[in-house]
């Protein structure tokens, strides 16, 4: 019998399945923390989470309602500070990072600044915060985030936090850290990639009901196809039980 | 010194270190003496019109409230606020009209509750610029460099994007690897509010749980303010000087407000009043709602207890407090339905 | 970038920030993993002739005398010592031919007991050879470049001084104010150890009293060898997470050893064991005394604990306890009498 | 009747009351700690000592043995890290350095690195320890040193702290922070600072029973005279009390 899930349910699923057991990984707020709480939870007990306010190596009981709220630290291995963790970040010991997007192009630069022009913007969004850390010195970036054709873009509004910048090669040019860069993106749609060669948006999978018509048809700018396109695993009941275990009330999960 | 590329945004904050060292000099006492006062003293006599200031704590964790109500109180105006994580304290503060520039890491946003609508109007509307952009850790690295006294702090994050662009920072080759580096310039605020668990009346403060920017935000600050749960004798700061997160000397103001962090969270002693910040949150959504507020529960009230009771009193906060030790489940008035 | 000067001291345990992050990423386990093992096997494992060493604590104060003694114990030769305030650390090190060339912020001194004879020796024969002077901040800032993943450290230190000629130090010209500023290359050493009063068998550690530079130097070090006092249970460590001075994911080794500071203080704990430090400074007038005080103490005793008793036992340790409880007097047995 | 001293306490009690109450100081082992501890003990029961390893504001009990050992933070303020005292220090937050040196120069500048030639010393000394940091940092620099002829020198062997370096306006073209410099040397034989205009050692005050002949012959550098030469106040009997109240076993401040 099919599970019955919502695609924010398999966005989280499949986002925490990319995380590995005794590795790190610095979360955002909402589906972030859920899916690196889920991996605890399932395949990755010891998987190292990190809040860019100091909490690290916490056993998160319940969904944070902020990246520096007291449940960050909860019975942590250490309640330091962002100085800490930003310089551990930096010196390479961030295997994943995981972020949220409201635009993002075909080399994965995201925009969480603003929508129109900077100085006087059609819709302000909260900036930064953490983010273009994460997105320069994580090993790994992993971005969670809708997909329509506006928020999949040729050219994003602002550069908030480096994706592969203009093509192979730039980020090292423009001074960031060596072999990092975006690794996925999951979206209520797919899994995506970054073609080695050409550091472009590629498809990897696709969700359960999804076609790949409509994978292309929610992108302004053209996604890359493999070979051969796989499908992602629905969750299984027993995730979606620890998913509204994490967030009994549903602000992130839903109801 | 070749500048490879170098943001316009706004320098904010930033002082010569001379000029800085000289203003420590003259104006920071290494004398220890009783710093007791009340939250209307201490923002009457150190929040000038026109102020850099900055917020400890991060957003809604651990910030003085009763600073943030106070300011508004007082109807301080022309403020730029280094916005290093801003949540609900940037929202009142720019929502009041107190602050209309900023310097932006994160703002405009309540994390898992979703935007801000009062600060994301002011800025959508022009009444609040945007000075310049910034991340979370260049802030954080602005203010160590400010700890210092140095004038700028390196970095490897910012580089290739526009919030390098829009950031007051500069991309030079670094001597010894080659590589381009980004220098993040110092920041020395002119006024920082703290909250703390507990400190003595001289300042001397501790914090539990994470410390997230304060160390270093404390010792580059201009002027402190810190604000506490509870005032300590002396001695027990003494006993254990290993926990003293925050030395008198940096403080100016110490003022004592239990539960002033409120509706914030102090971590392991209160949790967020959501139901008040949902209230906010729902009242700010026009200008009309957002005045409304303030003359409700920062106009309307005489100080700080009157507000307590008027948020719930003891029932509410004893209710904070079993949210806080996961002993009631928390609430989310101001949550969505989703799908 | 314009070079306004530039010391010619030998640039000892700094890497290329990527070559480092590869490091890292290859050799730090993020694995929370019992990392428990004998001083031996840790010495044994980490540290390779030739490797670029640190002590954390303070060259006499909670410093890794286990450490000291293993590595003098193995015939570990050639190694390069950051003589970041090395005091009888490295005055063993260097006496008993591990160490043979340095950087030299604070050493061949025994601090309020004066000059050290058998590191002087060392060095005014030529069987160590100082490759840079640094000074104390110095050094302090080399680990805090080192821990952020930075190149370099700007500081205000060395400035129109030898020891910035003799250092590995850049002087530039600061963009932002326009004035020279000191470029500190960051240091991440191949080895360091850290002795501490308890930590968990992963290596997450806490440290009561000044932390002095181990904040920093833990997070730069490549491999880090933690001794303790003693290994309490990983619940006790997250019951308090902001006690945590060191997190387990930059521990290589831990290494239970009660007492393994002596003949050195750990704070609260016990005092200098002044009686024997004295007989080392006595005896290491000459080499012969000093391979007589290494026969005795290093190659002569099994291990830690039959150093303890041979070094007075129960009774000892007893009294130097006391001695740091300030409920007993010190001795100084090297004092010379003066007037 | 006169009360009995020796030039070792005499130097503790005139270099104690350089030192103002409400201020700050950093002090090394030996004399300079002592005459802080004095100071508090006297006239400046609220003066700051910091101590480079951390320790901050305590009651120290007794001569500590090191700068970073725990007397150095016994009921302190705080017991910190030599990155937070360092730092203030270079923020402006300390009024006082307290020196020691072997060599010094008539413009202040300190040598406690080696005697002879680097590489290949006659006598190697510690090398700055915190020496620079203090002489970089500090409002006012205090030396405490022995005088004589072969340390009072035209040309010290390595300059390790910088004094007023090659003269007026040296220390801020080299970048060392503005009106900083050395303020006041100590010897056995009298007490020094240095002339406004030329930034050389100038004598003060001489110790009682010093001749100004004495202050001369003990310098290779000519020392500059002041229009009146003061004369120190001897100890008091309650200074040497607490003299050796500090330090019972005369290790420092002598039996």
């Amino acid at each position: 019998m099919p599970v019955d899930y919502t695609p924010t349910e398999l966005m989280a699923t499949v986002a925490s399945k990319l995380l590995e057991d005794g590795k790190s990984v610095f979360v955002g707020t909402g589906l972030p923390i859920i899916a690196a709480m889920l991996a605890q939870r399932t395949h990755a007990p010891r998987l190292l989470i990190i809040f860019e306010a100091g909490g690290i190596g916490p056993k998160v009981p319940i969904l944070p309602v902020s990246v520096g709220e007291s449940r960050t630290f909860h019975l942590g291995v250490a309640a330091s500070s962002m100085h800490d963790v930003m310089s551990l970040s930096q010196q390479g010991y961030v295997d994943y990072g995981f972020l949220g997007a409201a635009m993002i192009d075909m080399y994965g630069n995201i925009n969480t600044t603003v929508i129109g022009d900077h100085d006087h913007p059609t819709s302000r969004l909260p900036g930064s915060g953490g983010a273009n850390d994460v997105g320069s010195f994580s090993w790994h970036t992993i971005i969670i985030m809708r997909q329509e054709k506006r928020r999949f873009v040729k050219k994003i509004d602002f550069l908030t936090t480096p994706g592969y910048l203009s093509g192979p090669g730039a980020r090292e040019e423009s001074g960031l850290a060596a072999n990092t860069g975006p690794y996925r993106i999951i979206t209520q749609l797919g899994l995506y990639g970054f073609d080695e060669a050409t550091k472009r948006v590629k498809l990897l999978a696709i969700h359960p009901g999804v076609t790949v018509g409509q994978i292309q048809d929610n992108s302004e700018f053209e996604i890359l196809m493999p070979e051969v396109v796989g499908t992602t695993a629905p969750p299984t009941v027993e995730e979606r039980r620890i998913l509204h275990e994490i967030d009994p009330l549903g602000v992130a999960i839903g109801k | 010194m070749e500048i490879l590329a170098e943001g316009h945004g706004e320098l904010v904050g930033w002082h010569d270190p001379d000029e800085h060292r000289a203003w420590v000099r003259e104006n920071k006492s290494r004398d220890l003496k009783d710093k007791r006062m009340t939250i209307a003293e201490a923002v009457a006599q150190f929040v000038p019109d026109g102020a850099v200031i900055a917020m400890g704590g991060f957003g809604h964790i651990r910030v003085s409230m009763a600073g943030v109500y106070e300011m508004i109180r007082q109807r301080k105006r022309r403020l730029i606020l280094l916005g290093k994580t801003g949540v609900h304290d940037a929202d009142l503060l720019v929502g009041a009209g107190c602050v209309d520039r900023m310097e932006v890491a994160y703002d405009f946003g309540h994390e898992l509750r979703g935007l801000s609508p009062a600060s994301r109007r002011a800025v959508e509307t022009g009444q609040c610029q945007v000075l310049a952009e910034i991340s979370n850790a260049g802030h954080q690295w602005r203010f160590l460099a400010g700890m210092m006294g140095l004038p700028f702090m390196p970095a490897r994050n910012m580089l290739g994007t526009d919030t390098l662009k829009y950031s007051s920072s500069k991309v030079v080759r670094d001597p010894f690897s080659g590589k381009p580096v980004c220098l993040i310039p110092a920041c020395q605020p002119d006024v920082v509010f703290i909250h703390v668990p507990r400190c003595d009346m001289y300042g001397n403060a501790q914090i539990d749980g994470t410390v997230i920017e304060d160390f270093e935000l404390a010792r580059a600050a201009r002027r402190l303010i810190v604000t506490t749960e509870t005032i300590i004798p002396e001695s027990e700061i003494r006993r254990k000087p290993w926990r003293t997160a925050i030395p008198f000397f940096v403080v100016d103001a110490v003022v004592e407000v239990p539960y002033g962090s409120h509706p914030c969270q102090m971590p392991l002693l209160y949790f967020f009043d959501e139901e008040h910040i949902a209230e906010w949150l729902r009242m700010s959504k026009t200008p009309e709602g957002a005045q409304e507020y303030f003359d409700k529960y920062v106009f309307g009230v005489e100080d700080f207890t009157t507000y307590l009771e008027l948020v719930g009193g003891l029932r509410k906060l004893d209710y904070l407090k079993r949210v806080e030790e996961l002993r009631a489940p928390m609430v989310a008035p101001w949550s969505k339905k989703k799908e």
